[in-house]
């Protein structure tokens, strides 16, 4: 039911949207998290940012996690799209929906796809600053600390 | 350490951001010897292989792998054939 | 900083999204929610819905919710926007978006702030059935919960 | 109760929703004595006027008051002047 993606191009979120809504009368929320570029990185400012994957494992690993929050949440449809390559400040990265009938499990799953979509699918980031250099992105336990909210 | 590569003992490695830069390639074909058969062993192995993989492997708590796509752990069973990925903690999102 | 609008004309997601990032470097994140028009009631056929508002009050409610976030989350900008007059199932009622330069701010804010559009904005909808009956939607006491976490 | 509406003391009332429809109107004009200086005397006072406002009323519990557009209590004053407004429970979102 999940429409996963991993692709270059960006994304539309309303299209992507009506796509999910589609011939489901039974939709009443639908969940949004869009993840950007930031433009900079602890004041440091940036040019550019690179995404590179594991191309056989990441949709493997995306169809998991949006397997994962359709067995734990009554939903009516979620998409999971990741960009790939350089990105600019300000581009789009990553789009979650997840649709339900009611608000709180559309937004919990929302929360939770994008916490997992961190933690466990195969993408690294490298920032270009402006200065010329560059620096892969380190996980942090941040986020790990979000992503293991879910596993109580 | 032994560098026979006998036939029929290939394993697909592949290596992601900076390990990918520190080793200095995305992927290779390599034999160990058979006793190599856990994720741990296998990073033995290569980091005797040379500077690059010592310097990629060098914090290994900063190491992730998945053996065929599954996310994997040090003891992790390896066998001939497999393809296992190394890379750091991942970041998308 | 907030955007709010009360309209009768549908809402484009990816629009509103442009708007609230633009010339937005630090934005990292931006939580979305969507509310939509269910085709059933308690597997009752709709035919439509009726949003009825209070014009002078409207606005100055969702203002104040919008600052209420704003206080409590760093936000970058947020949108509410809600329709009002007659619709038709799938149709969109009611958007809500919140950027931060974090995930986890803007997930919240967007929470919070359906949550408080919900009990807090005067807005009241009425169903017309595929049978020509109709009703007004009752105020349930899930939604009072849902509001009433953000106290705490 | 008197229904003498001196010059002075006119209220704006608003009604929606199924308020509205029970009153038969969404909007008008009263002036109540001068003793009904809160919300819920307010209620006392529209209740007598007539089976449409019991039926609105009938039920205070599932009312909601805006005094001049914010939510207001029973206890809330009332003063000449003031746009009061009657509705259920909110709905939208």
């Amino acid at each position: 039911m999940a429409t996963i993606r991993i692709q270059s191009e960006d994304f539309d979120v309303a299209a992507e949207c009506a796509v999910l809504t589609r011939n489901q009368a039974a939709i009443g929320g639908i969940g949004c998290f869009i993840g950007t570029v930031r433009g900079f990185s602890k004041s440091r400012e940036i040019r550019s940012m690179t995404l590179e994957h594991y191309p056989t494992m990441t949709e493997r690993a995306m169809a998991a996690i949006a397997a994962t929050a359709e067995a734990r949440w009554q939903l009516l449809g979620c998409t999971l799209i990741h960009r790939i390559g350089t990105l600019l400040p300000g581009d789009n990265i990553v789009l979650v929906l997840a649709a339900s009938a009611h608000r709180q499990a559309a937004l919990d799953a929302t929360g939770f796809l994008i916490d997992w979509l961190k933690t466990r699918a195969p993408f690294w980031k490298k920032e270009l600053f402006s200065d010329g250099a560059e620096a892969w992105i380190e996980a942090n336990t941040e986020d790990d600390n979000a992503a293991a909210r879910w596993s109580q | 350490m032994s560098q026979s590569q006998p036939a029929g003992n290939t394993l697909n490695l592949l290596y992601f951001a900076w390990l990918r830069e520190r080793i200095g390639t995305g992927e290779e074909s390599l034999s160990p010897p058979s006793e190599v058969t856990t994720v741990a062993a296998l990073i033995d192995w290569l980091v005797a292989r040379g500077p690059g993989y010592q310097a990629a492997f060098a914090n290994r708590r900063t190491v992730r792998c998945a053996v065929n796509q599954d996310f994997a752990a040090p003891e992790t069973a390896i066998a001939p054939g497999d393809e296992i990925a190394f890379f750091p903690p991942v970041t998308g999102g």
